[in-house]
């Protein structure tokens, strides 16, 4: 596949689109940046931080409960906000709460599931690919409950072993807590399969899905999940905003999570009553702008389309994924068959800093570590990777600059 | 008079004012015209909560039609709900089932009817139609 | 003291100030904006609009870890803005945790200190005018830990009983979390003396500072004070940031609170190791453009002078104090000796919600209800009061509106 | 040499390179000519933990010079090591101690030094002047 030929299959006009991003037209090291650490966090488009701006210039109030006009405004401008990304995912805005981020809404869940549901002796499964995100709050709330935290392994490509999974599944399992997409390995889990099996058991499942929104038009109605995180950020949105997805039947039986203003209905010394879903999870002044921007960005997502965005992304996954398969010496880590574009990889025995910076000289901007997945790295016996992350905004070109990168720097580092 | 007829009635009155005074005078002098509501009617199960306002509702079901009474704690509010009871009570319950309540937007006080005002109002309509509805079942189940 | 004589007195040049504000230029139901909800969040100026654009448009990437360009800008910025919120309160960077606001700072500490120190028949102390944020996540915790929450009364005219208070220390107390100025009441509480008691029992103080800081300069180290929790919103920064503020002695006690990326050393299925503070309580990707902007706002604030801002508030304070006292038949709730420029007030018996109304046809935006502080409500026997809190940015000609348009509205409730 | 000297001749050397990649073949090569750290010494205790490479230092004291020996898992970081060590080993704690560190900045490799970065130099050269410090000390209280 040669790069004219991609540029063909590419369904959008990447160079208008690229025109809403400003930051994709700076320079790092003197050359125009080449940003694929969209894993890490994507970049915001005009539509966003515009939207910011508005609101601060122009109805900045806090929510909930005021009367006078800015608050209504904002009020309406926030309940709204929930509305558009709940109906992103196919949700209804009862079902969606607000967070900082997917860590904020993974420990949120972690705390109150746990606190109602898990007794001493009962399992969670996570996976051997998850973030640090979707591992410690499970790892504490294990260790409050007494319970026991269960790994999925996988295989050498980087994929699930399912058949490992349905032996975990038991009578003692009380959730299911996995990645939809891997930050690391790029790999994508067969989810529904992974619900359905669990269902079968009466098990709920959580999906960490920070690394699938931006990628993959994802119905969560159709998946019958149960429930899911996501961030902002990540999502071409503000950062401190993120977002748990969870069916009305739950959410109902979950008790508060953090205590404050708009989450209660009444409060004496004595008695507080707590509110309804979602605003009993929603402790505190919310973060009003964030939401906006977070809404501004879906809707920037949709008025694009998703469907174009998924072409887009596949086509230079497969372009991407050939001409690295092409650099002798580089090995790429995750290879498996269903893959986002995300790719890890080393150099020879290449420390991965030493890549990274020598990229970034280049103005290549690529992520390095272990990607707050440790126990990955440990897996593949590596102290870390390099690696390049896609969004539909880079084009087959910054991949050719990738891979001169990559030559380059293994000439200096002589791998 | 018709529903619609009412509320004509009152957007015409409307239409009169110069003054966002004048529109809120005549609001507020409708909650005192209301007719004071029997204590007893005042309990628990008639009471709307809203975030800020209360307003109690209590129904009555006489010659196949639905008389409301209804009061506020907040004098705004009373007068908007003393509009919505005029404009309602002594109809049948399957015309308010299908009425459309358009004169609360006409008169500029649609922002009252917001979930987010959550002044009671919005819950007085929701429960207005809800009476409405169960009794208009009822009535075609006798018939 | 006559408006004329007011503005003599003001430090500011107002018009110019309010400049920086765009919001304050609009207008509501026709008229120009007067915004007199600061207490529930302050308007922000272009410095801080603009620190965030600046951000997402040049150089937005996630922080820590990140070799490349973009990542090490974003890292620096957002470690520079701790190093600047903290010396804002005179604390070391390592000492402030970054978080959503003042409600998830308090939950933080009520969720570690809770874990680490309280036990059962222990006791925490609050005060009968704190803000449901410093009531329910004590609630909470003493739920949890099944530890008695003691409640310091106040007098008629809002201010603390401090013999009551001294009585209620003992040998129980673990912690007192008490509000350097309530939200609703104006009141300002003598912190100095609240903490010089608890400290001669070796007892910990929280202050809820999320009314202070934007009105009252605060040195942590010459107030002593334990723990410390405020709002960027409040503080004419960013929604969806906050901060918690402890001594280094105290953070490295306790235990993390979400788990997560950024949070550990090392992770592992057997044994995870968390990072020291405050990173161990900064659990995934933070709010970095909330951090940068909280940060802009609070240089605005020192570049305008916080000894200007104080006096300007103060001589508001007065005339605002003066004009509506002079008002037949309003009530103002709380008449603290010692106070900032929040006034509640009530009208005859009419209800808040309609004063609140009445003042925004006239572009005046009060808050109405209970403001988070329904205890203190019940206390004085009313639904909630019409609130008006001022900031520098206002001037002495809107509290001539507010006074105008309370006697419209009186007339209107033929009060 | 001096400290001084031995950095303006590191300085020297980079201001002939006129592309970005020949001053990094130069540290990579630095790294290459640094003699092998003794295994015995590859010890926790010497370990420097960065958040992304390692860093080990050993420090011998001998006829009252500081020598250092060093090693890094990532190539570049290796290199900075080795000229640090270059310039700094074979002094004495006094100088050391006093010793300021230009030629990083100075070739443009500031970023490496910034606590951000986490790769262990930083922390290596905070290290190195504790180790200076204490024998400075030590010597002082002999003499
Ligand atoms: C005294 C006081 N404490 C706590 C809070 C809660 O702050 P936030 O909503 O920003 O978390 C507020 C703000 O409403 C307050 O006024
Ligand atoms: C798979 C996965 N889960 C969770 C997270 C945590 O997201 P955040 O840092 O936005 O809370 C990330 C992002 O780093 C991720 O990639």
């Amino acid at each position: 596949m040669k790069v004219v030929e991609t540029m063909v299959q590419i369904p959008l006009d990447l160079e208008k689109i690229r025109l809403d991003f400003p930051i994709l037209h700076t320079t790092v090291n003197g050359k125009p940046l080449v940003y694929f650490d969209n894993g890490a966090t994507t970049q915001k488009p005009l539509a966003v931080t515009r939207a910011i701006e508005t609101y601060y210039n122009t109805y900045n109030s806090n929510v909930h409960r005021g009367v006078h006009t800015l608050s209504q405004k904002a009020t309406i401008a926030y309940e709204e906000s929930r509305t558009t990304v709940a109906g992103f995912i196919n949700a209804k805005p009862e079902e969606l709460i607000f967070t900082k981020g997917t860590t904020d809404a993974i420990n949120l869940l972690a705390y109150t599931f746990g606190k109602q549901f898990i007794k001493e002796g009962d399992e969670i499964i996570i996976s051997a690919m998850e973030h640090h995100s979707n591992i410690v709050p499970w790892q504490l709330c294990c260790e409050d409950r007494k319970a026991v935290l269960k790994v999925v392994p996988i295989n050498d490509k980087g994929e699930l072993e399912m058949g490992e999974y349905e032996k975990m599944l038991s009578d003692k399992t009380k959730l299911v807590a996995i990645t939809y997409v891997s930050n690391t390995l790029g790999t994508v889990n067969p989810v529904k399969d992974i619900i359905a099996l669990a269902h079968a058991r009466n098990i709920p499942v959580m999906l960490d899905a920070a690394q699938a929104v931006q990628h993959i038009a994802i119905d969560v109605k159709e998946l019958d999940v149960d429930f899911m995180a996501f961030s902002g950020h990540k999502l071409y949105g503000p950062t401190g905003i993120g977002a748990l997805y969870g069916k009305e039947s739950w959410l109902e039986q979950l008790p508060p999570y953090q205590g404050g203003g708009d989450m209660i209905k009444t409060v004496s010394f004595d008695k507080t009553v707590y509110a309804d879903p979602p605003l009993r999870f929603e402790a505190g002044t919310p973060n009003i702008a964030g939401a906006i921007g977070m809404a501004a960005g879906v809707k920037y997502l949709i008025g694009i389309g998703l469907d174009k965005i998924a072409t887009t992304e596949r086509v230079l996954t497969e372009y991407a994924l050939e001409q690295l398969s092409s650099i002798d010496g580089l090995r790429l880590i995750g290879t498996a068959e269903h893959r986002g574009p995300t790719f890890s990889f080393i150099i020879g025995n290449s420390h991965p800093t030493d890549v990274g910076e020598l990229l970034d000289m280049q103005g290549i901007a690529v992520r390095t570590g272990h990607h707050c997945t440790q126990p990955l790295m440990d897996l593949f016996c590596i102290p870390g990777t390099a690696r390049a992350s896609l969004s539909f905004y880079n084009t087959p070109e910054e991949i050719d600059r990738l891979v001169d990168g990559i030559h380059k720097a293994m000439k200096l580092l002589k791998k | 008079m018709t529903i619609k007829e009412s509320q004509d009635r009152i957007i015409e009155d409307f239409a009169a004012f110069e003054e966002w005074t004048d529109k809120y005078e005549y609001i507020i002098q409708s909650g005192e015209d209301l007719p004071p509501m029997d204590p007893q009617y005042k309990t628990d199960d008639n009471l709307i909560r809203g975030c800020q306002s209360r307003v109690w509702l209590h129904a009555d079901f006489k010659d196949g039609l639905l008389h409301f009474t209804a009061d506020s704690d907040a004098q705004i509010t009373k007068g908007l709900v003393s509009l919505v009871t005029t404009v309602l009570s002594g109809q049948s319950p399957a015309d308010i089932a299908d009425a459309e309540l358009f004169f609360i937007d006409a008169i500029g006080l649609r922002s009252h009817l917001s979930p987010t005002r959550a002044n009671g109002l919005l819950a007085m309509l929701k429960q207005i139609k809800m009476y409405a509805l169960g009794y208009k079942v009822q009535q075609a189940q006798k018939n």
